[in-house]
């Protein structure tokens, strides 16, 4: 078994977390270096075609079983029920509002989907495969978190602005996120194309992956950076602290989860991964609609400029190293 | 030429409240407007970019709509619901509106 | 500061008319004039919205143009031709601008 | 000799179909997944220069005989001539105006660059190869047709509005169209550098091409289903069924054009592909400044959500058959 | 509903100079405006355009300020000495601001 | 040794250049081919990005020695000297203003990455390599020639407008700009991650670096040319062809330094390239700031309307031929 450190040393001082830092560095240090908005979505386009296609082509050469429905529920649970945690975390440690407290737990039951993708690239790099249908579970993993923080809103006492509630547009809205419409149709495709359809499309979606991975983390540490820059005096020392430490209750709650199920190494590491990450796309725009009055420079610094780095730079080799170790594995 | 008097209405608003003013606009039987881009700016809750920044993908926009004094009330009202708890700001002047063959055929 | 009195013409027309409708500008004499995009918007002939629409690629434009007062007619015969049949619409507003060492010496 | 039916199959679960249906479904869910505008004209920048480039060295390796001439001189009278029997059966069908009906005709001569594109990679799929210049024959075939449409307007009862007419500038805009230069440009490139040239980007234009096709695709099935969700009340039954009918009458026409010229079985196809399919980038634009009475929500709801998916899923292998069949071939 | 009289101020400058007038802004005690993005326009210093131009990247940008019109002073100084040798053009005119319960407690 | 005319041809009709060309005709014809300004700032940050990792790749591969810090003061003194060339042929030739002439020196000391880029992938296609590190050697050459010119400014007669000097602001845009920092940057990630890092990247940053290149030289050709169609008015006759001798002066000076160095063909091509080539990008945003009164039609239009296309198809040849000569090489 590898140790810890020499897995989060090579994770460290790959490319893709390189860039990273780099992206970091930049903004800290107040460089104009910026990737236009465009290129960044549709280099998140690809990534998500990419990874989706890649899931279901698996699924077809696998096939289906128990697990899928089993690991499905579980993302559901996980999504669901973490946020009550990291609410009474909040509520306890910290001295944010009801309504600030709600939204940020929001964030840690759904999932980063650019984490992902990097652990999928680092389970790759350490030789392991993971269940194809992993993908989906993180598509079903987005919304059940919202829905619990919105009704922990709702159970506290009566506030006058907003609405805290999902109308049939936020509903679709949520469920119909262009992220989740790609990711699961691309996994719809690869799963029917299988074996062949990937053929057809591997000089694209498998050769200059980790490249097109390198550009776009740089622009997520150029947004990380400069987000933690400007907004880090918002953070409370408690609050700052929660961004390293929920990714780790989640990631346990995904072991536990994993460990049940019966995944494989890879995909042992992925839920625990999915559990551990934040959402920094798709929620923050649901809480501006549903709890205009919680704060975005708490959630989203918490969220990106925190949790997103961890989760990347030490998070994903400590949950490889765990999963490994809990499934006495490769 | 000819024109007549009318109001601008500009709202900058946050994008993802875009679909709703919009449907609350027609609603209210404000059938003409323009959405213009918004690159940054700041206000009340601070400072924000839209390239390369924490609160990209959650900009804002401008919605802008030209309409005659009497349906001012109106939109007001129909907006107001939307932009109430959230950020931005409305702003109203007044213009004179060309009348073109197709305006005054309206 | 000083300031002088004028005229911003806002004229929100086709894509497609564009340069046709700068070259009239042009021809009138308005030498000063901004571009600014437009990301959707409804009106007569219905919506539309760049992103990801049937009619990208066939979306409208802003042109503002600031003039002084005497300018205008000649800038609204300019474009009457071009936005006649076309879809768009035109307002007109007071302004005042400032004076910089630069535009006084013009 | 393969069936129709095995082909429209083939063809109707490859990657680059089902993004393009995943567009369309994502659209009529009113998904807010979108292509930003900058990124889908990058894809189209890449696929005309690969399409030309690759078409131009093609040419430089197979030589130039009189088939070329014949075959721009079919092209040129195919799209000058199908507005008019689009207009009569317009006008005798439906209930459209004669300007109406007119600027429907001037799509229907023009072509889709993309649906010929979508062509040359069923057709390599197929183990065919078409002559390389036809995408020169592509590139004449945009313009003719939409003089033929202002002819017909000018013909008509005078109107008051508009111009109806040809005047330099618009001439140049449709002459030197972006798509047009584009694509005779790379193709030229091809024939001078040729094989030494296709060497040195064949990794760039020939590996990545049917991926980003599938991401094109997945704009252009966003795009055609918006188009045709929110504006298919205003084409009344007939004018719907035309823009079914008028890609077979067009694909005839190319089908005996190219049987008298002796293309061979991919060049036929190709050429029945752009007899059979409709602008809806070059002549819109052109319709609005010549013709600004002619309604959009009518010509371009035809052209991209009728026309467009029809023989993109059914036309494109109906029109491989036929040629397979006419050339008594492979 | 209620509104307020303010001044809207429309500058409109080479993006270069976008992050010194903002501080500028900042500093005189300006806290809102927003930044829209110019295609392309025409003044003394000549044409240009944005997409496919020799300037691309040298654009411009407009900077819109909505200020209370005792504030108007103090901004037109702060934002002189940026404008004063630069490209651009400064309008200013009189608006209404609707007053949301978020603005009003401020 | 091969002769300038065939390296010249070679050149001239190699799948970039002609795509340059395709570019300036189609700018010249008034066509509306224009490449999104986001695809093309997305295409620089990949070639910089990749030019930047491979350049670091080798360092990592082949050890740094004195030889670097040589170049590299080299490379600023170049930069530093060479605008007081080019304002005393300026002020001697033509009747360009103080401010005018300083501001255009200020181009000619600093350098076009892009150029350099080409470059490099002529060296490539001449079998030849040049040292790693003269990507860093690029990156240092930006600033010093605007502190130069604006000290040939300062020492002037007294101006009324305007500042000339760098405050903090400035001096930290020029510094940190986007492009010095991802060139550094990336020239830093393939020093530490090496062969390993490269191979995980190849297929992204490697195969396909033509093609893109192709791509945005199309998109400099579109600019080159629209610039020299609507400014070229501007341009006296001596201060035209101060574009094109400006060049020899700067190379010479680049071989010279390289010469003494003693560096390899492929690197004596590339400071020769780096001296002999202007900023358009990086000096011209600096004067706007610290010179505005300098006019951008003068400078802008010669940098990148003469200088750049003389170098990219004549330049670089040339650059090479006389590298071999002198090192008596390749
Ligand atoms: N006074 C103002 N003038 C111009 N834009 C403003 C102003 N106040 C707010 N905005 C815009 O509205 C956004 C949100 O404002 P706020 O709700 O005050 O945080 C800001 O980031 C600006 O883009
Ligand atoms: N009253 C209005 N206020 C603002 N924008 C308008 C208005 N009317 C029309 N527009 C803009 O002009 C476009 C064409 O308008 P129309 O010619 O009325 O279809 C619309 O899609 C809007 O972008
Ligand atoms: N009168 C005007 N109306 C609208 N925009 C203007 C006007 N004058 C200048 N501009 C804008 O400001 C830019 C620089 O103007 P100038 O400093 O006059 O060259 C122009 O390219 C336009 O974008
Ligand atoms: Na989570
Ligand atoms: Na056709
Ligand atoms: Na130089």
């Amino acid at each position: 078994m590898e140790s810890i450190f020499s897995l989060a040393v090579t994770n460290l001082i790959s490319p893709v977390i390189l860039s990273f830092v780099l992206g970091v560095v930049a903004a800290a240090a107040r460089s104009d270096l910026t990737v236009p908005e465009a290129v960044a979505k549709g280099m998140s386009i690809y990534l998500l075609f990419a990874i989706g296609f890649k899931g279901g082509v698996a699924v077809a050469n696998n096939g289906v079983d128990a697990q899928l429905v089993l690991t499905l529920l579980a993302g559901i649970l996980l999504s669901a029920l973490l946020p009550f945690i990291a609410f009474a975390v909040l509520r306890t440690v910290s001295s944010l509002t009801r309504v600030d407290a709600a939204a940020v737990a929001a964030h840690y039951g759904s999932i980063s989907i650019v984490t992902f993708v990097a652990a999928t690239s680092v389970i790759d790099a350490a030789g392991l495969a993971a269940e194809g249908f992993m993908v989906a579970v993180a598509a079903t993993m987005e919304a059940p978190a919202i829905l619990s923080a919105l009704w922990l809103v709702s159970v506290g006492p009566k506030r006058s602005p907003g609405e805290a509630r999902v109308d049939p547009m936020l509903a679709r809205e949520i469920l119909l996120n262009g992220s989740i419409v790609l990711l699961l149709g691309s996994f719809l495709i690869g799963a029917i194309t299988g074996a062949d359809g990937l053929a057809k499309i591997e000089s694209f979606i498998v050769s200059p992956f980790q490249g097109v991975l390198c550009l776009f983390l740089l622009d997520m540490g150029l947004v990380a950076g400069r987000g933690l820059t400007e907004s880090r005096g918002n953070l409370s020392g408690p609050v700052f602290l929660f961004g390293a430490l929920m990714p780790l209750i989640g990631a346990s709650a995904g072991a536990a989860a994993g460990l049940l199920i019966g995944l494989s190494t890879g995909g042992m590491t992925l839920l625990m991964v999915l559990a551990a990450s934040s959402s920094y796309i798709a929620v923050p725009a649901a809480m501006r609609v549903a709890l205009p009055e919680a704060r975005p420079s708490i959630y989203l610094t918490l969220s990106l400029g925190v949790t997103f780095p961890f989760n990347l730079t030490l998070g994903i080799p400590l949950y490889l190293a765990v999963a490994m170790a809990l499934s006495g594995g490769a | 030429m000819e024109t007549y008097s009318a109001k601008r209405v500009a709202i900058i608003i946050e994008q993802v409240m875009q679909s709703r003013l919009l449907d609350a606009l027609d609603s209210a039987g404000v059938k003409g407007y323009s959405v213009l881009p918004v690159l940054g700016g700041s206000g009340r809750s601070g400072q924000w970019l839209r390239d390369g920044q924490v609160t990209r993908g959650t900009g804002m926009v401008q919605v802008i709509c030209v309409v005659r004094p009497e349906q001012l009330e109106a939109l007001q009202d129909a907006a107001f619901a939307h932009i109430e708890h959230h950020m931005g700001i409305v702003t109203i002047s007044d213009v004179e509106v060309l009348r073109s063959a197709r305006t005054s055929s309206n």
